[in-house]
């Protein structure tokens, strides 16, 4: 395979991740205030706001550590999505599953926090204090929903005997069936912690306006920020892509795919709406709590049921 | 705490029913919201409504309205000619301005957007910058519920029955609580002063006593005008009729507070402890005044508190001129005038009286005695009605008949009589023929608004029981055998529009002659001066114009160091229009003798 | 207003008047009673109120300049949910050398009060913990909230206004340019602002 | 292990804080061990303004002195006046203006739930009870001609009668916010998450809360039934049916019941404002403003405001200007010495949340 | 093709266009008009449809709204926010206040020209601006972007020396950080 049009294809799903993330973020927001009784931007704001930071002058220094936060944030969005099979089977872009392999799963579950941890840095170097502990609550909630989700991708790892992606993959389009109905817990647990991955409320600790002003991003703005966002967006895609990977089945085609991520999307997004914020200990307390135990229930369910 | 509240869980999840409903956006720019009825948004400003008060400007605590020149209004009689300008900048929408509006002209509109880069754009001129604003006026305010005191704190009188058993005074004027609410309501813009002949400094002495502070009203009073109480009684009140609260309410009774004010000093000493004016080191120059009317007794005085050597030249036994012999007393009482000359003689002022120029002193002397002589002989001097009969007995002057019921005596007048004129003298007549026991009936030319005659005079005569018959005109006095007066024959008439504009003329009605048995007539159609105490040569240099003398702006005559005043140089013939005159002399004549 | 309805108000200034000697107090109207003390009795007396007469709320504590009297006037406003009775409680303290004790000790919020009172009258509370500035920051003009201190000049002094408006013109002026009137100088004080 | 204390500002520019102000909080990990309120930030020196103004020039500013809810000031302002001087009310202006002042607490109070939830993170409240506060505004803006700053209530009554077919409307508002509070219900008193966070926050000691000062809802939910419109009725409120709801907690999940509650109550008032007023004058006409002097003497008056005892003490020397007006708004005694102590212990995610339960509103602080 | 000049002028439109639709307003109530904020951002009045929404810090924000006036206190903190914003920023007056000194302008504590301080690109009248006269002002600095008048922030760098020696007057303890520009 040539190696050009591999990167012309990854270059293409960066973009398709991007494009749909942000689309996603801005129906979000029109959902939004249309709960809220009101009208709402139009979809294609946050395409806006992304390119108006992109514009904007950033003139703010805090050392080197702060710069390379944000990029830290989108190499690993990026990272991410190079290892997750967008579509399955030999569908339009084949060439996308070059970059799996065996054990990707673990990889990504490490490339996952990667970008947190880069943020942390970044953002600990501004010398704000929100920031800091901005910072310490993400990590601290990150140690609260990663356990669930271990949990879950453990126990499809002992169902399905691969630690691959596409083995997960395969495994499902060969059964014909989707992992969610094969290991209904693992994917409740699975889906109980995407909750916290999202960071909406009630799991938005981190970036808790009326508490931190915003968190780990209080002292980025401009570029970085436009940076954050664009990876925010990416990295949202990419979430939502591996579960749907790992627990839906995939995607055969794009169509199915927005279908799938959309629905998955709207729980988080639809439990923000309606739901207050947690204290930080309040949410390490609810993840180790039911998510946890379903978790485990899923593990024993893999082992001793399957 | 329920172990697991799924009620909890689950409710909050009905907020997400709203996601089918229509927003509650109102989608400004594209919708707009109808404001409120009474919206507080910009001002307009109703630009010939308005007078130019200022109030606004006064009331408004954040100094946002200033008071500009606008082009096209020159102002004038009542109105400033300025206009308010708000500044938005300043601005808080309270609207106070709105309420203290006397006239309702300034209002605030419905439009409240204003957006621009310019931070200097924000002054604006209600009513030239929004023209179109008068079709959205939202906050208003009427008279019920603007902060204005339009109604006028009644004055006590008495009774009309009362009234003419005897000459006693008919207004019983303000109690002290009286006046301090009635001064309250005076907004002491000061349009009044401007169409106040003597340019009395009326707002000052209205606040001065709306804080109790009457002491201070006399001495603001008596800074241009030595004859307050009379003119407390007995002025025609021009700027009564400019009052800013006389637009929509009654003007302040600016004449009864003064009245008031001045009332409070009872005798010619408490007037000069309280006046305490700073009388000028003699300057040696003398000063000759021929008459002792308003004019000349405030020439007099003012030239005295100067340093002048003052000397009055009074024909009659008492100063006052006119005022003193034409005026009844029921209106101005003796003592009142008599305490304010008191109180002139006090500071320096001389009166010889009983001397009348011309008889008992030749006008040539005076003028060789004194550096300056004033002329303030006003109108003695009755017109003739011009009819038929008017030799008759019992058909008389007014003024006549007024010199002689204040000289004391007791005019016979019979128990009918017709008073013929629309003046204040005419209703003078009247009314102390009224109180001489006569049914009385007024006979004017005009319809009864066109009386030149005060309607509150109007009105009181009418309270006595005075029978008014406008639109008469008499043709002749009917007499009997003795040559006394037995009936008067009239015509009446009807209002014709003036060809050239002016008010509109009385044409007899043909065939309307009417007689009425009457047992007196008093006429009281005008007078005029008496100059016979001139010398020729002095006749030669003053120029005697329809009846007047012709003065200059320092009111001086033809003749140097002769300066005139009062009813015998000026149109309007009334007391304060004299008071100004000698006021305006004795600085002229200061500036010509020292300066 | 019959004595029998004000006798709740009369009997709680004569205990407060046989209880402190240099006190005396009047009933100003139905719920409301006035009583003057000597500054050094206020705590005295504060925590005499609160503790045996049931006033346990401090409404309001505020402080009036009186420089023609050469005196602040300290006012303590409690109130008696059980009486339902204002009581005034009033002080005056020399302007020259203005102090008090403070009473943040009885009611924890007197502390704010003081600390404004403080601040705006420059009157020294003995034994008041608590930032010096509280309010304003970097003042170093008199305090503001006495009377002989005049905003209008510390504005003049530190601000400018927008230029613009010198064209303004006054009604009373305009009147006296075209009549000609001649307003003394004594009558001035009179006329409209 | 004892951690580190890092000094966090809260404020003045800052989401969580209400209004202008900043409280200098040291921290330890998340928890709050010493909390400063600094204000000032607000400062207007309206009490020195108020000096230079007349009787009725200082109406137009003291509606200014508290944002939210400017009627209190109005009627409290009015009301002394009106005692110093003994003017007279009209008895409709008396029941238009408790319509007023209920209203005005049905509108602080629906802020309120959206500066609560604004410091959760309930987004959705905030949207839905402030743009449903714009419906009262609607009603405001109808009866004064103001949205925020009414200057409505001014000495001898208010300023103008009721415009035809108000009532109605109001009725209809009044229906509405009924039905919109069970939505509220729904979404915010019946949430688990909002419950676990406001029980046993903020807590403040029953036994200590008057001596500290504490007023309003927060002494109500630390079970002491205190409401100056039973207690010194001003008003009409004794010809009123109403009821003083009380908590127990004394936490901000108590607070925000009392408030809850309380909406009810004001609606009922409202209600029943409209439906037995009297006919009558709305205004005991004032002489010329400019001219308008008061007796000397001095008056504190209190009203319950949404956040409790509003008080105003006015002096007068009798001239045309006050020689004092000293605003004692319930922010003054909360936002200060309170907060500073209940904040000790406290979550640092909690702060605002606290601030918010206790109606903390600068402006009034500083004024 | 980037370099040349029509695909410039594309994305100078595209950059001016998301300038003018996005528009991040900093939090920060300085004074009384921030009563009617809420009302404007929320479901009444709405002001996201412009796409203009609240950002904690004044990293992330373009616009600071001075909501009417500012006590010398906070005008310290509002230049320390102005100046932590990022190019290109606005600023807007609301009301009297930031005008001409509005209702306070006799008090010792509140600064009168806002203008003399940092640069205001639009001001809004009404005191306080209701909900749409504060939606119109934002079209309006739209508009002003749009023609690329909205140049406050130029300004200040060009004049800052004008403006902190009024700053100074004001702010008698002077004690703050130079930010890197």
């Amino acid at each position: 395979m040539n190696i050009w049009i591999t990167i012309l294809g990854f270059l293409a799903t960066v973009f398709l991740a991007f494009v749909v993330g942000v689309f996603y973020g801005g129906f979000v927001r029109k959902i939004t205030a249309r709960v809220q009784n009101r009208v709402g931007p139009p979809v294609y704001q946050n395409f806006l706001d992304i390119v108006k930071l992109y514009s904007k002058k950033t003139a703010i220094n805090h050392g080197w550590m702060q710069h390379l936060g944000p990029a830290f944030a989108i190499t690993a969005s990026v990272t991410s999505l190079m290892f997750i099979p967008i579509l399955n089977g030999t569908g339009w872009f084949p060439w996308f599953e070059n970059l799996n392999f065996k054990g990707d799963l673990i990889f990504l579950l490490y490339m996952m926090v990667f970008g947190s941890l880069g943020m942390a840095l970044g953002a600990g170097q501004t010398g704000n204090p929100n920031s800091a502990i901005g910072v310490s609550r993400g990590l601290s909630q990150m140690v609260g929903y990663e356990i669930p989700w271990v949990l879950a991708l453990v126990a499809l790892m002992l169902q399905t005997k691969t630690t691959s992606l596409t083995g997960l993959l395969d495994y499902q389009v060969s059964n014909g069936t989707w992992m969610m109905f094969e290991s209904p817990f693992a994917f409740v647990a699975a889906v109980l912690a995407m909750l916290g991955m999202f960071h909406y409320a009630p799991f938005d600790v981190p970036f808790a306006p009326a508490e931190l002003s915003s968190g780990p991003a209080s002292e980025f703005g401009g570029k970085y920020l436009a940076l954050m966002m664009s990876s925010g967006s990416i990295f949202s895609f990419v979430k939502l892509v591996l579960i749907v990977d790992v627990f839906m089945g995939g995607a055969s085609n794009l169509i199915m795919l927005v279908v799938k991520t959309f629905a998955l999307y709207m729980i988080p997004v639809l439990y923000g709406i309606v739901s207050p914020r947690y204290r930080t200990e309040q949410s390490i307390r609810y993840f180790w709590g039911w998510p946890t135990f379903i978790g485990i229930l899923g593990v024993i369910y893999a082992v001793f049921v399957r | 705490m329920a172990f697991f509240d799924i009620k909890g869980l689950v409710t909050p999840f009905t907020a997400l029913t709203q996601l089918g409903k229509a927003p509650h956006t109102v989608t400004f720019p594209y919708h707009k919201k109808e404001t409120a009825e009474r919206y507080r948004g910009l001002h307009y400003n109703n630009i010939e409504e308005c007078i130019g008060c200022g109030n606004c400007s006064t009331i408004c605590m954040n100094e946002a309205i200033d008071m500009i020149h606008v082009d096209g209004v020159e102002g004038g009689k009542g109105d400033s000619g300025l206009r308010p300008r708000v500044d938005n900048g300043r601005c808080c929408w309270c609207a106070l301005c709105v309420e203290v509006c006397p006239t309702g002209s300034l209002n605030l509109t419905k439009e409240y957007i204003y957006v621009t880069p310019d931070a200097d754009a924000f002054l604006w001129t209600p009513g030239v910058s929004n023209p179109e604003g008068k079709e959205i006026i939202s906050f208003n305010s009427s008279v019920e519920t603007s902060l204005g005191m339009y109604n006028r704190i009644p004055m006590p009188e008495l009774e009309g029955k009362e009234r003419v058993k005897s000459f006693a005074e008919v207004m019983l004027y303000y109690s002290e609580e009286e006046a301090r609410e009635e001064a309250t309501r005076c907004i002491s813009c000061g349009l009044c002063t401007e169409v106040c002949p003597a340019h009395m400094h009326i707002p000052e002495y209205i606040n001065a006593i709306a804080k109790g502070d009457d002491n201070e009203a006399i001495k603001i009073i008596y800074d241009n005008n030595p004859l307050g109480e009379l003119c407390g009684k007995v002025c025609t009140r021009r700027c009564e009729d400019v009052c800013a609260m006389q637009v929509r309410g009654d003007a302040v009774a600016i004449r009864w507070l003064k009245e008031y004010a001045v009332g409070r000093a009872e005798t010619a000493d408490i007037i000069k402890e309280i006046v305490n004016p700073e009388i000028k080191e003699p300057n040696g120059f003398k000063v000759g005044i021929v008459g002792a009317g308003p004019s000349g007794l405030t020439a007099g005085y003012y030239l005295a508190l100067k340093g002048f050597d003052v000397t009055i030249y009074e024909a009659n036994k008492y100063a006052g001129g006119m005022t003193m012999y034409g005026i009844p007393k029921y209106r101005l009482p003796m003592e009142s005038l008599d305490k304010q000359i008191d109180y002139m003689k006090s500071i320096g002022v001389k009166i010889e009286f009983n001397t009348k120029v011309g008889k008992d002193i030749t006008f040539d002397k005076i003028y060789k005695s004194h550096d300056a002589v004033f002329v303030g002989v006003g109108f003695q001097v009755p017109y003739k009605m011009g009819i038929k009969g008017e030799e008759a007995v019992g058909a008389f002057p007014a003024v006549n008949m007024l010199f002689d019921v204040n000289n004391g005596k007791t005019p016979d007048i019979g128990n009918k009589v017709v008073v013929i004129g629309g003046g204040n003298v005419a209703i003078d007549g009247a009314r102390v023929s009224r109180r001489l026991g006569a049914e009385v009936t007024i006979m004017y030319r005009r319809r009864v608004v066109d009386m030149p005659a005060d309607w509150e005079e109007i009105e009181g005569a009418e309270h006595e029981g005075v029978e008014i018959m406008p639109q008469t005109i008499p043709v002749e006095i009917i007499t009997d055998e003795n040559s006394k007066v037995k009936a008067i024959k009239y015509l009446k008439a009807e209002m014709v529009a003036d060809d050239k504009g002016g008010r509109p003329r009385p044409v007899p009605i043909e065939g309307s002659e009417t007689i009425m048995e009457v047992s007196s007539v008093i006429g009281a159609i005008g007078q005029e001066a008496d100059y016979s105490f001139f010398t020729e040569e002095a006749l030669k240099e003053i120029e005697i114009n329809r009846g007047r003398m012709v003065v200059d702006e320092n009111m001086m005559t033809g003749m140097k160091g002769v300066f005139a005043g009062g009813d015998a140089v000026n149109r309007t013939a009334d007391a304060i229009s004299a008071i100004a005159d000698g006021f305006k002399a004795c600085k002229s004549i200061e500036k010509m003798l020292v300066k | 207003m019959t004595d029998t309805i004000l006798d709740k108000e009369q009997k709680l200034v004569q205990l407060l008047e046989q209880t402190f000697k240099k006190l005396s107090g009047k009933v100003v109207r139905q719920r409301r009673v006035t009583v003057s003390v000597e500054k050094e009795l206020v705590p005295s007396v504060l925590s005499y109120a609160k503790s045996q007469l049931g006033y346990i709320h401090l409404s309001h504590m505020s402080c009036v300049d009186w420089p023609e009297n050469n005196n602040f006037e300290i006012i303590y406003i409690l109130w008696s949910p059980a009486d339902k009775v204002q009581l005034f409680i009033k002080t005056l303290i020399n302007r020259e050398n203005p102090e008090i004790d403070n009473v943040d000790m009885i009611w924890k919020h007197a502390n704010t009060y003081e600390r404004e009172i403080r601040e705006m009258y420059g009157i020294q509370f003995n034994g008041l913990v608590g930032a010096q500035e509280f309010i304003l920051e970097d003042w170093d003009d008199m305090p503001p909230m006495r009377r002989d201190f005049d905003t209008v000049e510390y504005v003049d002094d530190n601000y400018t206004f927008r230029p613009g408006r010198e064209d303004a013109g006054d009604v009373r002026e305009e009147i006296v340019k075209r009549s000609g009137e001649d307003i003394p100088d004594f009558a001035k004080k009179y006329s409209r602002d | 292990m004892r951690e580190k204390a890092t000094t966090l500002y809260l404020g003045p520019q800052h989401p969580g804080i209400t209004g202008n102000m900043m409280i200098k909080l040291k921290v330890e990990g998340d928890t709050v061990v010493k909390a400063e309120t600094h204000v000032g930030y607000l400062h207007r020196g309206f009490e020195k303004l108020m000096e230079r103004r007349n009787w009725l020039q200082s109406f137009t500013i003291v509606c200014r002195i508290c944002v939210p809810e400017p009627d209190p000031n109005e009627l409290n302002y009015s009301r002394a006046v009106e005692e110093i001087e003994g003017r007279t009310v009209p008895e409709r202006a008396e029941w238009i203006r408790t319509m007023m002042m209920e209203l005005s607490r049905l509108a602080s109070y629906l802020l309120w739930f959206g500066g609560q939830n604004g410091s959760s993170g309930l987004y959705t409240m905030p949207q839905w009870s402030v743009g449903d506060r714009d419906y009262i505004l609607d009603l405001f803006e109808e009866l004064t001609g103001g949205r925020v700053y009414h200057m409505y209530i001014w000495p001898g009554g208010v300023r103008r009668d009721l415009p035809d077919g108000f009532a109605d409307k109001v009725l209809q508002t009044m229906d509405y916010l009924e039905k919109r509070l069970k939505k509220y219900d729904d979404l915010m008193f019946a949430n688990t998450i909002f419950q676990k966070r406001a029980q046993g926050i903020g807590w403040i000691d029953p036994k200590k809360a008057v001596e500290w000062g504490v007023v309003g809802p927060p002494l109500r939910a630390a079970g002491i039934k205190s409401d100056v419109r039973i207690d010194d009725p001003y008003l009409i409120y004794d010809k009123l049916d109403f009821e003083v709801p009380t908590q127990t907690g004394s936490d901000v999940w108590s607070r925000a019941l009392i408030r809850r509650f309380e909406f009810e109550q004001s609606i009922s008032m409202v209600r029943q404002c409209i439906e037995k007023m009297p006919k009558g004058e709305v205004y005991n006409k004032i002489p010329n403003p400019m001219k308008w002097t008061i007796p000397a003497g001095d008056a504190y008056v209190k009203a319950e405001s949404a956040r409790g005892e509003f008080g105003y003490y006015v002096v007068s020397d009798g001239s045309d200007k006050p020689r004092r007006v000293h605003v004692k708004g319930p922010a003054y005694v909360h936002g200060v010495t309170l907060l500073e102590r209940i904040l000790v212990g406290a979550n640092i995610a909690d702060v605002s949340f606290i601030m918010n339960s206790l109606g903390t509103c600068p402006p009034e602080i500083e004024r | 093709m980037i370099n040349d000049k029509n695909s410039k002028k594309i994305v100078d439109i595209i950059q001016d266009f998301s300038r003018r639709h996005s528009l991040f307003v900093l939090a920060y109530g300085t004074g009384c008009g921030a009563i009617e904020i809420p009302p404007t951002m929320t479901s009444r009045y709405d002001a996201e449809r412009f796409g203009i929404r609240g950002m904690a810090t004044p990293r992330q924000a373009d616009l600071l709204l001075i909501t009417g006036y500012l006590a010398s206190k906070t005008l310290k903190r509002v230049i320390r926010a102005y100046e932590q914003m990022q190019d290109p920023k606005y600023v807007i007056g609301f009301g009297s206040c930031t005008i001409n000194g509005g209702m306070y302008w006799d008090s010792y504590n509140t600064i009168k020209i806002l203008s003399d301080y940092i640069p205001v690109d639009v001001y809004i009248n009404g005191c306080m601006p209701r909900p749409e006269a504060v939606i119109t002002g934002f079209i309006e600095l739209q508009n002003l972007i749009k023609e690329g008048k909205a140049n406050g922030a130029q300004k200040y760098k060009e004049n800052l020396e004008w403006y902190r020696e009024n700053q100074k007057k004001v702010i008698k303890d002077w004690k703050m950080p130079d930010y890197n520009w």
